[in-house]
């Protein structure tokens, strides 16, 4: 098994944090991960992504060219990414920012409303949790209380353990958003 | 790509970006002040009508994509070599405008000894020298310019001055030098002093013009990414903090 | 027709702010609009109030604003 | 031990500390730079000094300093900065100075890029300071694998005597994988260092130097240095082998590209493609013997790399006509994927 | 034209200058201080530009200035000069600046000595600095040559806006011969250089830069500058032979153990021994097969160095096993006899 | 190598070598002040007894055999970098006593950033500065302390300051720094000016063992054989001359 | 007995005469010898003018100079 | 035909422009010259050597194992290369300096009163000139005429002319003193 998922958006949405607990959780799971952020311009700003590669053997390139899973959480990163995704591969888009459908017919598509999820939440940066947890679901590699548990070993200790409660909720609230286009 | 605007009736443009600039957005964090600066340098080569004779020097910081924004002839330099590369440069072509622009881990950490010589020199050139005390382009380490107790990546705890060193006052330093013909201290964090700033740029570019030697403009610049701060919030640490260890006004003018 | 007028490029706009701060007559305001970059663009609110001091754009580090002047007011002042 | 998921760059820098690493000296670049801020962050809340200096020409010529003065100290930087080094390192190993130097290689020349390169191997492996140098230079392939370099490279530095780098590039930097951090390093297994400048107190004083005026006594100073260099290579050779018994083909790649050609063998095996993979662990000394014995058995050794064609220099030394040696190499910052790496393999075997 | 009797620093300072060297910047170092005294005396009165500037790092960025300028620049120094002033090579060679750079090799590493040596073939041939990139590197082994290859490195530089190195080493900066001056350029026959900043008149705005942070750029500015390569490699190759046509040994040896070699030669044939000589003239581009073709006639190979064996790996990638690759260096300053040569070449021939 | 002298009867030894000096003889040419100035440090670390915790740095100049001449551990240093040297050695081992021993040309041409940063960091070091205003082991060419209309083999027809750069005062320089705790400028031409020098040293390796930070001693030095004077013209050029451009005296002093 | 003795360490000594300038008194001056190097070496041409003030040693480069002083002046001088 | 010839002695003699003078000579006349000095300490002061190499063929090394001719200005420089002169071969020292005889048996010695010819002369500087000028007699390589011709064209225009005729007289000194140990 080796899984590549591409996470992208912009700066700010928490792409990197995503792609980093879902590693973790396959880290805790005894699998092998890689997790690689994009290289973007010495500076800060605009579009961010990263690679995450789950496998149960070592993994050779952390780069993907085809990832079986794209979590886009705005419309340029459905527009760059959309092509590449592996057939029979699954795209969760954030569709409170994605206006269009997914194009592609070969995919399975999961568009999940994280911003307004997460509003209703109580607070929009969590967006990139609920996207997480819609992922997951599709995914299958790791379970929603694994995905839980690692993002709290992720928060613990590093002044947002007030964050946790939450964003445990929208991890679940992805989750089970998810399971509408999955049934 | 901008597309020009026609002026509507019964209206005159009064201000409109510089001619000096091309097209190409800039690549600053929104708020960044470097993005006045590089405006107000801009300007300053459309009033002297010098565009078609002068060379930039685009430092390795975030004003790297310098030669992006500006019309004229560029040179990329090495990580704190821009006043090496403009002595090159004038001392092959005198006739040429030649200017460096310049973060202050440029200047004056890694590029300490080639602006000291340079300025001591009395090389006819203008150095513009942004001073935002940190390494904005790496991620926000320390700058030999960052304030005291100022946290970055590489001071966690805040700059302790004597592990870390003190701030840097370069320009202090080289008003010492017999070599420069003009060293001021400027800033750009509201109209008036951005006013008094582009006077001194301009400053700077006559001097050279009219053979006077080494002019730098040190310009108290913003970092609202990497010091954590609202473009608003950073601008009054500018005036209230940064301008207390580094206080605004000329260094020297040999007039 | 109000003594001044700002345009405003979109799509050099950042969104910072800092012409919304320094603006004296409290012209400007963010829109709802934003741009393909993201960013949250600024708009004249309140154009009636504008001089065309172009206090705005000179504070502006995008140089993403023009200004224009009334002709009448432009003579007056030179 | 449990694994930690870390960074390339922070798990060097722990590595080092828990190497015994004393002083830290750089100055900062990219793609390098979580390695200075989680060394600022860390190494003085554990006993050791880190500095920030003013440039890169500083930085070296500190670890110069502190390596004199008889601890473990180390800096990194990445390709421009490394350049910086050069006439440092050149001193320090004809000084006989112990030290480590990352090298987290970018796209080049000139001021390039920040994406992952391997441009810097003949800088890294023939000296790209002035004389008849040379460092001992590891070049991980994973995170895990630059964790347990760093030790090794700090262990084999103080019994030559000689200045190890560990060449990596910015993907290994930048990327998170689970990693076993290494015991911190027992004080008293690092080795003594009589030669140090400690105060000459009931001994002779010691000097530090790299000069001798005198051709005659320049020449004995470099005569130990040689020798020291046969020592290594005769004692420090390594490799990795990947499905090497029966290849047709081998693949010859260091560090990211290594990695990635793991991958590579195991989609060409799958197609039935007799494909196997030398990686060179130690860059110097290179692996020149091993490969040779597996470039008899073998009709094309192809060497992949980040650069034009820098360590292929090396195969085909080792090589020497045996088999055939066609080379692919990306440039600029492009890393290629393993499928792309098939398409190169397909050309020569099956 | 009529000979004089000139220093080789001072041959090569006067030949740069009548090449249509118009700024010469560089920093004090020993053996070539001569070259430095000369252009201050010299070029100011010839309407050049001569600056003493504040080190080795100022002096190439200078270059790099003057050369994007549009003008013929030069630096000079000897072993840890050059090796500071790598980062600024690198630079060059990505911007594709014209220059000649002058390194008089001394002895190495570290501080050393200023005995002659050639410790830094491997730094200048394969690239001390950071990335893909070549000099163009020419070995003069006489004064008279050096004077000729100083005009070739100015014309080749512009030619292919590659960087030039002259690569020689103490004794042929100190020595004096007689020497035929070129001829001074006219100035018309100077490339033009439509690529320099010069002010942006009538004209698109020119850039000069080793940057692009995109992978895909940076790999196109990567492809122009291998296919420059590849173009140098087959137009520029330089070397000369002595008495190979029957030689069952052949000697390789650059600069001054070039010259040595050919007294070897002379005292081997008069002793009956068929001993030859190839001397690389350009070590980048290498000789690499009209020493091949040579290699398949003769049993021996043997390369002397004033190193430790650095030019020997070209040998070697040469010959490919096709003759024994025996080698013979000398270290420190040290700089051998024909006679200690001889008896090296009686170990494997008569 | 000396013989000791047994003392004469009826008389008592007021003066000899000290003891931080080795046999060696000094490789300095014919009465060029770096003797003077070598033997003041040897003294000042004699009359300190701090022999045997003491580690000098030699830096490249005619003072390179400097580890030859004394007896403490010596690290020799690249050209411009002993107080990046001297600093990776003071913060490896603080309890050390760390001085580099640096001309002009290593000093304020090629090692300026290092010079510069050391101060500004307060490194807790002692540097001796001997300013001759030339580079001696090279073979005279100019340093950036060379006099105006002085005459070197890089300026042949005398230093023209707006071509060359005018004489860099780099003490004045670190004197606008906060981080150094003393900045002096001495000479030994003559008696009176030996004891004041050896006073200004004994007081910057003072300032160190008190833990105050940066301290360094320029001294106004010879170099008869590339001023082409004799030794005595030397001197009475540097009392008369150079001092006029270098002026003697404290430039900082936080006592 | 003179006040002050100065004892020449002949092979350290260059020769290059700033003792002989420096002395108050016209102690030294150039002997006739020449020493290992080829340096002409000084020597005390008046030795009973010497106080033992060392100011020739002092003034030495090239620490060549032992400077002795006559016991009761020493004490006298304390 | 290949002489090598070392001239050593203290600085200040002029024993580099002495071999200059006869490296010129040589040249003048058509043949290959090399001229090397020794490499000392960077500084000044000291001893001084030189190696002049006349051949009329390309020469090789400019070093020379074992010279053809020794000019010994002093008595460390006799000591120093005395050995190593070739068998026949020829050593010119400067007996005013060298209190001691010439050890070798095989070579032929030249003892000639550098300083005290100079100081008749009027000019303790001409020695380098004298011992050139017994030098060139003894070796035979190129004439008094030839070499007082070089001398000239090394001292013209370096404001040194009016020191021409004196050169030419301990040139011309320095070779008849040469002639009473070669008949
Ligand atoms: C030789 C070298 N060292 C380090 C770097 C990495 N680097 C890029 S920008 C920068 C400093 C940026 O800080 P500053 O000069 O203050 O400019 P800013 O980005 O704040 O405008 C550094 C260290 C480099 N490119 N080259
Ligand atoms: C990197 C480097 N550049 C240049 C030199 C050559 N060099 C040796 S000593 C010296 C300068 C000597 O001048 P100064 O520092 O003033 O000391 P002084 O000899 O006058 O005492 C130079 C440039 C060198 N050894 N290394
Ligand atoms: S990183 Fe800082 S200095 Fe650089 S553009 Fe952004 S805000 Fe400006
Ligand atoms: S200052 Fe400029 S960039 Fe910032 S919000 Fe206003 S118009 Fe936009
Ligand atoms: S060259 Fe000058 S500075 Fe150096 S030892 Fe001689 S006289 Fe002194
Ligand atoms: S000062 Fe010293 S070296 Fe000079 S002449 Fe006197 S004793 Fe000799």
């Amino acid at each position: 098994m080796e899984k590549g998922i591409v996470f992208a958006g912009f700066g700010g949405q928490g792409i990197l944090l995503a792609g980093k607990v879902l590693a973790r959780a396959g880290m805790n799971r005894g699998l092998e991960v890689t997790w690689l952020p994009s290289y973007g311009p010495e500076m800060r700003g605009g579009t961010a992504n990263c690679t995450v590669v789950i496998a149960d053997f070592p993994i050779g390139s952390p780069v993907v060219d085809c990832p079986d899973a794209l979590v886009a959480m705005n419309a340029p990163s459905l527009d760059k990414f959309e092509e590449r995704v592996a057939e029979g591969g699954i795209i969760v888009a954030n569709s409170s920012l994605v206006k269009r459908p997914v194009k592609r017919g070969d995919v399975r598509a999961i568009p999940i409303p994280a911003n307004d999820i997460a509003a209703e939440l109580g607070n929009p940066r969590v967006i990139n949790m609920v996207a997480l947890g819609a992922l997951v679901r599709a995914l299958g590699v790791v379970s929603l209380e694994e995905i839980q548990r690692a993002m709290e070993e992720e928060l613990h200790g590093k002044g947002r353990d007030k964050l946790i409660e939450l964003n445990r909720e929208a991890l679940r609230r992805g989750f089970s958003e998810a399971e509408k286009y999955l049934s | 790509m901008s597309v020009e605007v026609a002026v509507p009736k019964g209206y005159t443009r009064v201000f409109s970006k510089p001619r000096a600039l091309s097209d190409a957005g800039f690549t600053y964090c929104p708020g960044c002040h470097h993005g006045i600066i590089t405006r107000l340098v801009a300007e300053a080569i459309d009033e002297l009508g010098i565009l078609e004779r002068t060379v930039g020097i685009a430092p390795v910081g975030c004003a790297v994509f310098l030669d992006r924004f500006f019309n004229c002839d560029f040179v990329q330099a090495a990580h704190g070599r821009a006043c090496a590369v403009a002595t090159g440069i004038k001392r092959a072509r005198p006739d040429l405008v030649v200017f460096t622009y310049q973060g202050d881990g440029d200047l004056a950490a890694i590029g300490t000894a080639e602006t000291v010589h340079a300025a001591n020199r009395g090389e006819n050139i203008t150095v513009i020298f942004v001073n935002n005390g940190i390494y904005g382009m790496t991620g926000g380490e320390m700058a030999p310019t960052t304030l005291p107790g100022q946290r970055t990546t590489t001071t966690p705890a805040g700059r302790e001055p004597r592990l870390h060193g003190y701030p840097l006052k370069i320009s202090e330093m080289l008003a010492q030098l017999d070599g420069p013909a003009y060293i001021t201290r400027q800033a750009v964090f509201d109209h008036p002093h951005i006013v008094k700033a582009k006077r001194a740029i301009l400053k700077a570019f006559r001097n050279q013009l009219d053979g006077k030697g080494f002019s730098l403009v040190e310009i108290l610049s913003t970092c609202p990414t990497n010091w954590r701060m609202s473009p608003a919030e950073a601008g009054r640490w500018v005036a209230e903090e940064v301008t207390e260890v580094f206080p605004l006004g000329d260094l020297k003018d040999v007039g | 027709m109000p003594k001044g007028l700002v345009i405003v490029d979109k799509e050099r706009c950042k969104g910072c702010g800092l012409c919304i701060e320094a603006c004296p007559f409290g012209v400007l305001d963010f829109s709802s609009e934003y741009n393909a970059s993201g960013y949250r663009v600024v708009h004249m609110a309140h154009p009636e109030k504008c001089t065309g001091c172009a206090v705005c754009a000179n504070v502006c580090p995008d140089v993403a604003l023009e200004i224009y002047r009334e002709e009448s007011s432009v003579r007056g002042a030179a | 031990m449990s694994r930690v998921l870390m960074r390339g760059n922070e798990a060097i820098a722990e590595a080092a500390i828990r190497s015994g690493l004393k002083c830290y000296f750089c100055y900062p670049i990219t793609p390098q730079g979580e390695m200075v801020e989680y060394m600022a962050r860390e190494l003085p809340k554990r006993g050791g000094v880190f500095l920030q200096a003013e440039s890169e020409v500083a930085a070296i010529n500190m670890v110069y300093g502190a390596a004199a003065a008889g601890v473990r100290t180390m800096t990194s930087s990445s390709s421009p900065g490394i350049s910086l080094k050069q006439e440092g390192i050149s001193y320090i190993a004809m000084a006989r100075l112990p030290c480590v130097i990352v090298n987290m290689m970018r796209g080049g020349p000139g001021l390039g890029n920040i994406a992952p390169a391997q441009g810097d191997y003949f800088q890294a492996t023939k000296g790209g300071g002035h004389g008849d140098y040379r460092l001992i230079v590891l070049a991980p392939s994973t995170v895990p694998e630059a964790a347990e370099l760093v030790r090794l490279a700090f262990d084999l530095s103080d019994k030559y005597r000689v200045p190890a780098m560990l060449l990596a590039d910015g993907m290994i930097g930048q990327m998170m994988e689970p990693v076993e951090l290494p015991e911190p390093v027992d004080p008293d297994r690092i080795p003594p260092r009589p030669w140090a400048v400690t105060g000459a107190r009931g001994r002779p004083k010691n000097v530090v130097s790299s000069f001798d005026l005198e051709p005659e006594g320049l020449r004995e100073m470099n005569l130990v240095l040689q020798e020291t260099y046969r020592e290594i290579e005769r004692n420090e050779v390594r490799w990795e082998e990947v499905e090497t018994g029966d290849a047709e083909l081998l693949l010859v790649a260091y560090g990211t590209v290594g990695r990635i050609a793991k991958t590579v063998v195991r989609l060409a095996r799958e197609e039935g493609l007799p494909v196997g993979l030398f990686r060179p662990i130690t860059l110097w000394p290179f692996p020149y013997e091993p490969l040779r014995m597996l470039a008899e058995k073998v009709g094309t050794v192809l060497t992949v790399e980040l650069s034009a064609g820098q360590m292929w220099e090396d195969v085909r030394l080792a090589v020497e006509g045996r088999a055939e040696t066609p080379f692919y190499g990306e440039l600029g910052g492009v890393v290629p994927s393993p499928k792309r790496i098939l398409e190169e393999v397909r050309k020569y075997v099956g």
